[in-house]
């Protein structure tokens, strides 16, 4: 494995190994992750790219230990995940979080949002006496912008960016080392999102801690990370640092994902770069390059078998035949 | 075109009403494509449900008016209103899958559209639903008329529902976040399909979004609404780049910036 | 004091305006079960007086006397007292097996999907015939009318548990608290069962109407019953000889009672159900 | 060859009609049940306390006559020799005798059921005509006055039990007015208690419309009792449906397209359909032995009228004949349901 992942410039914190992840779907195989891996360094922030049924949402629960690939290893600080027992990873937890899209979603409209903020404590610190307790929660609570008497309200009370708040205080309020995001900001307002992101830049300054950013929004992710994963189709199709993927992308479908934000910019129309279709099952174990079938500029050797990363600069990985002809995807005219 | 003035919808609940939107005025004029930008809760989809008469039973307008073709739609009964739908005003929603009915084949609700107004042949009803499903852009559109929503992908389904907006050609389409529940690279093809269909007509179109890049690269005039009111009107270019109320330029600000050319920036300044 | 009083007053007032199916419901049940068991009656409920059988009702029996002489109205309010009580246990019992099943059958796993399958047979059964077996095998008493209730109505309450906390377990919540480390006890007794609970109540209710309709049924079969104790179902088939007749009063009356009850029970079961949604 | 390529074949055959495939997994499951049903109505038994012979001769039969009775039940033989018996006797149509009347089970079954059958069928016309009507209503007005009385008059419906409003019925219409016969059979008492199965849609089907016109009125006040009660349960569950069905976005759709009120009232149907013809399979099921009692009240010499009093008085064969026959029955019901629903709803894939 010379090729290796491109690797963080830091100490590696999460090491993500050759991840498969295959369910069965009525009969048919559903290879939902294809041969990832992927390095989180200490203190850096990882964006993972993709639309919906690439696969993004899966390895950041395999991440996370929440499912068990299917092949692969998950590597946390030095210790392989799926050689913990089931009491061993509960409490390895407390190092590494979660805070989903869906902010009222993921807390339990029954529970009082200190109550919610205080359980990983609960949990997680058992020397810790009830009033200390109280008074981290209270602590963090107003870290993340929210006041004491917050404390007391349901989840339903609050506006949706206040909910992301009380989600972003339970997952770090054990000063975890590694957090997964999991489009944090995407069911959330432009105005709202931008204070969230800055929060979150901010707790990640204060405590040094990682982040998995898994998004859809290019934008997004070129405001808070230090490198980029793109993934399409259960795969990794181009990684590297962030200005180096948004600066200068190879691979078609960064550029078509990078195309499809609209710049509020009167008059700058960007290219648009149109691929054929939509996003297919990721039903069969790939033989081809998985943009095959809509990429506007693949040749007869990008169905022939599975496309390999291959190093065009600086830690920039893409998996692409084409990457010298990328630049031809802008003379490609409008779609079909 | 469209000229709202006025506009008051309230909520009933249980105690008492909650006014949703009040006093929303804005114009459609003829061939031009505006868009109503806000954020969750500014009270956009309240706005065009008052206008399409399509509140749910605990909604009322009870105030201002929405004057089309000589008609004040909040007034207009429900056979007039009827006649207005789908004929003179096309409604393209969120989400596709939501939109069709997943029981009866896709041929079957062309013929239903229509034949709300107007009578029609089984056999010339085929003919008009292939040459529409054509028009935008459908592969394999005899399959897709014989076939049923589930079948189809976010992208064809949500051209169906285009197709189906604008079987009657109507000179004004409302499409309310008609990208919001597609794949990212999905969406700028239904949006450039969108914009195809308004300007090859001459037609007025109303576009409900959340994204501000959607209205500066497809509208030419915007309406920016905040908890239930307009708070800016005006050509697109003027707004964007030079907002005059606070909330347009927070809204603005929240932006953030196109990434490639903060990478780029990063990138030369490396 | 007095002031608490009259905030207490307030917020009472407060909440019947809000909740005015829970108000009525609850209020009308609440009447029924003091008039059952301390409203003096005007008669014994099973002493006879063989000088006045199958009066009219009249200012001296209001709603009559029955063939063997007891006093109807008396009878009405006293059978109460056994009805009642015996539908709240019942759906007590419904209740709590359809926790201690429910909530354990809450995965997706075959074993559970075929139990609940099996149990769907079990439920397209005649039940009521079922249980007028079972209760008059058990041992002719009105106690085991609560197996007859616990098996009409158990399965129903498995299967709303079953599917409510199934559709919990799916939630984000619950991924998340498995994110932060939680034990499995932990997320059923913290998580999961505090949001069952609005169902259960709305089915408590519903349940508890069922049962007094269940109550009333076996009784006039004539299954549970020990005379002379009065039941509203014993009642009814008392007076439903007469009813072709003519003598309308002694079949209709305790009608009248079982009509009310369950309606009390169902107001109040809508009344739960809006402020569920409501919230 | 042809032996190499048919598995193949078959496979992807199963691929392309999974619905077909689904259909008959579904029928093929059916023996599997009855094998079930008949072993639990063989068991049943032994949860009954107590000895059937002492139940037929009453507390104070000699042993000698106890055992004369065990003998003659074949009672004395082993348990697994029993229920081989058991078996071959059911798959021969046998169901025993009657413990009490001697008479075979299978011919009561068939002198009973067609009546308990009609009145299901006329009351379910009742209830699901008179429930979708209500529920539609109300939910086309939903949370406006016709929902609000429309709601009323349901939940006072769904308060009276079917027998309590059967006698009311039968105080005011036959009593007071006159305008029902006496509430003791099917027909009046003077044609006696021998008439051929199917008595009403016979006589309809014959031209015997006399016969019909006399079987129909006896038929009004049971069959509305009934017919009211459950479809207060239909209503509840129609207004629950299509009050959902009314507010999703593919109906505000049809709307925003022009389509007519009565077309948009249509696709709202059509997606709660499924829920609706469900319900109607349930409640045949609840009313095969939930009309027992109204049966009893109004002497209808129906199968649950038969079957409470075989119960009443313990009469083994009579339980397990109505147990097979009506799980029999709640089992083709599900099975004819589960294909219909399959043959409606193009998005079901049962894979």
């Amino acid at each position: 494995m010379s090729e290796r992942a491109s690797e963080p410039s830091v100490p590696s914190l999460m090491e993500l190994t050759d991840i498969r992840q295959v369910f069965r779907r009525g009969g048919k195989e559903v290879h939902a992750v294809n041969g990832v891996s992927l390095s989180v360094g200490a203190g850096e922030t990882v964006a993972v790219i993709g639309e919906s049924g690439s696969g993004k949402s899966t390895l950041g629960r395999i991440a996370l230990g929440l499912i068990t690939p299917s092949a692969g290893t998950v590597t946390f600080d030095g210790t392989a995940l799926g050689s913990l027992s089931k009491a061993a990873l509960r409490g390895i937890r407390s190092r590494m979080q979660v805070v989903f899209q869906e902010p009222y979603e993921s807390l339990n409209p029954r529970i009082r949002v200190g109550d919610i903020v205080e359980e990983p404590l609960i949990i997680h610190r058992p020397g810790m006496s009830k009033a200390e307790r109280r008074t981290k929660v209270m602590a963090m609570l107003e870290r993340v912008g929210l006041s004491p008497e917050h404390a007391e309200r349901y989840p339903r009370n609050l506006s949706g960016g206040q909910q992301q708040r009380i989600g972003i205080a339970r997952a770090v309020i054990t000063e975890p080392e590694l957090v997964v995001l999991d489009e944090p900001t995407s069911s959330l307002d432009v105005s709202v999102r931008a204070r969230v992101l800055d929060l979150l830049r901010d707790l990640q300054r204060e405590h040094g801690n990682s982040y998995i950013f898994i998004s859809h929004d290019l934008a997004t992710v070129g405001l808070i990370s230090d490198r980029v994963a793109v993934m399409y189709l259960g795969q990794i199709v181009e990684q590297g640092p962030t200005a180096e993927v948004l600066g200068n992308p190879k691979h078609p479908y960064t550029r078509a994902l990078l195309s499809a934000t609209l710049s509020t910019v009167v008059g700058e129309k960007r290219e648009h770069v149109p691929l054929r279709g939509e996003i297919p099952n990721p039903s069969s174990a790939p033989v081809a390059c998985v943009l095959s079938g809509r990429c506007p500029i693949e040749i007869d050797e990008c169905s022939t078998g599975p496309v390999a990363p291959r190093r065009v600069a600086d830690r920039h990985d893409v998996a692409c035949l084409r990457v010298d002809r990328v630049d031809d995807l802008i003379a490609v005219g409008e779609p079909e | 075109m469209l000229t709202v003035s006025g506009l008051t919808t309230e909520f009933r609940t249980r105690v008492s009403g909650v006014r949703a939107i009040e006093d929303i005025s804005f114009d459609v004029p003829q061939g031009v494509a505006v868009g109503l930008v806000g954020e969750t809760g500014s009270g956009k989809s309240v706005t065009i449900r008052s206008i399409l008469g399509l509140l749910p039973a605990t909604g009322k307008v009870i105030g201002g008016s929405a004057e089309f073709d000589g008609v004040d739609l909040i007034r207009a009964n429900r056979s007039q209103l009827r006649s207005i739908r789908g004929r003179r005003i096309g409604f393209v929603a969120q989400n596709p899958f939501g939109s069709l009915n997943p029981i009866l084949s896709i041929e079957k609700q062309f013929a239903n559209v229509i034949r709300a107004h107007r009578t029609m042949s089984k056999a010339d009803v085929r003919a008009v639903a292939l040459e529409r499903l054509e028009s935008v852009q459908v592969r394999g559109p005899e399959r897709v008329l014989r076939g049923y929503a589930h079948e189809l992908s976010g992208g064809m389904a949500q051209r169906v529902v285009i197709a189906l907006a604008m079987l009657h050609d109507p000179p004004l389409v409302i499409a309310d976040e008609p990208t919001t529940a597609l794949d990212v690279t999905v969406q700028r093809q239904i949006l450039d399909l969108i914009d195809g269909q308004i300007s090859a007509g001459n037609r007025s179109l109303l576009l409900v979004t959340h994204d501000l890049g959607v209205v500066a690269q497809y509208c030419q005039r915007v309406v920016v609404m905040k908890s239930g009111s307009v708070v800016e009107t005006g050509a697109v270019a003027d707004v964007f780049g030079d907002p005059r109320h606070p909330y347009t330029k927070q809204l603005l600000a929240a932006v953030p910036p196109a990434p490639w050319s903060r990478a780029a920036k990063e990138v030369t300044g490396a | 004091m007095s002031e608490t009083l009259t905030t207490r007053r307030a917020s009472l007032r407060l909440f019947v305006r809000a909740n005015p199916g829970i108000a009525v419901g609850g209020g009308m049940l609440a009447l029924m079960l003091l008039a059952a068991f301390f409203a003096p009656l005007p008669y014994g409920p099973t002493t006879p007086d063989p000088a006045s059988v199958l009066q009219e009702p009249s200012g001296t029996h209001i709603f009559g006397t029955d063939a063997n002489g007891f006093d109807v109205f008396s009878r009405v309010i006293a059978a109460g007292q056994r009805d009642l009580p015996l539908a709240l246990i019942g759906t007590l019992a419904s209740l709590i097996l359809g926790l201690l099943i429910g909530l354990p059958l809450s995965t997706k796993s075959p074993w559970s999907e075929r139990l609940m399958r099996a149990l769907d047979a079990f439920q397209s059964f005649p039940l009521i015939v079922l249980s007028v077996t079972i209760v008059s095998l058990t041992g002719n008493n009105i106690q085991n009318i609560v197996y007859a209730i616990v098996i009409i109505n158990g399965p129903r309450f498995i299967r709303l548990i079953r599917g409510e906390a199934l559709s919990i377990r799916d939630g984000r919540f619950i991924e998340a608290a498995i994110a932060t480390g939680a034990r499995p006890r932990r997320i059923v007794f913290r998580h999961v069962m505090p949001n069952v609970v609005d169902v259960c109540l709305v089915q408590c209710s519903l349940t508890a109407a069922n049962a007094v309709i269940v109550i009333a049924a076996l009784n006039f079969l004539g299954v549970g019953v020990s005379p002379p104790d009065p039941t509203w179902g014993s009642m009814v088939q008392v007076g439903a000889q007469g009813i072709s007749t003519g003598q309308w009063w002694v079949a209709i009356w305790p009608g009248v009672a079982i009509f009310i009850a369950i309606a009390s029970l169902n107001i109040l079961a809508n009344g739960i159900q809006r402020r569920v949604e409501g919230s | 060859m042809t032996t190499l390529v048919a598995p193949e074949a078959r496979r992807s055959w199963a691929k392309r009609h999974p619905a077909l495939r689904y259909a008959l997994v579904r029928v093929a499951i059916v023996p599997i049940s009855l094998f079930v049903l008949g072993s639990v109505s063989f068991v049943l038994v032994f949860f009954i306390p107590g000895n059937p012979a002492v139940t037929i001769l009453g507390d104070f039969a000699t042993p000698e006559q106890v055992a004369r009775v065990n003998a003659q039940l074949g009672l004395d033989q082993p348990l697994w020799d029993r229920y081989l018996t058991y078996w071959s006797h059911l798959l021969q149509g046998d169901l025993g005798t009657s413990f009490f009347t001697n008479e075979p089970v299978l011919s009561d079954i068939g002198k009973f059921l067609p009546n308990t059958i009609e009145l299901i069928l006329l009351s379910l016309l009742i209830a699901v005509g008179l429930g979708l009507l209500i529920g539609v209503t109300g939910a086309y007005f939903a949370r406006r006055w016709p929902d609000r009385l429309l709601g009323g008059v349901t939940s006072a419906l769904q308060s009276v039990p079917d027998f309590f409003l059967a006698l009311v019925g039968i105080y005011v219409f036959f009593f007071l007015l006159g305008w029902a016969p006496a509430p003791i059979g099917r027909l009046p008492i003077d044609a006696g208690t021998d008439h051929p199965p199917f008595l009403i849609f016979g006589s309809l089907f014959r031209g015997d419309f006399s016969t019909f016109g006399a079987a129909l009125g006896h038929a009004a006040l049971p069959v509305l009792a009934l017919g009211l009660v459950y479809s207060a349960y239909f209503a509840k569950t129609a207004r629950g449906s299509m009050g959902t069905a009314l507010t999703t976005p593919q109906v505000e759709f049809a709307r925003a397209c022009g389509l007519r009120e009565r077309t948009v009232v249509r696709y709202a149907f059509l997606a709660s359909r499924t829920t609706v013809i469900t319900y109607i399979a349930i409640l045949f099921g609840s009313l095969l032995g939930g009309a027992s009692i109204v049966e009893r009240v109004f002497n209808w010499r129906g199968m649950g009228q038969w079957a409470l009093e075989g119960v009443l008085k313990v009469d083994v064969p009579v339980i397990q004949g109505f147990v097979i026959t009506a799980g029999l029955m709640t089992l083709t019901l599900f099975l004819l349901l589960d294909l219909v629903v399959l043959a409606l709803d193009p998005r079901v894939s049962y894979e």
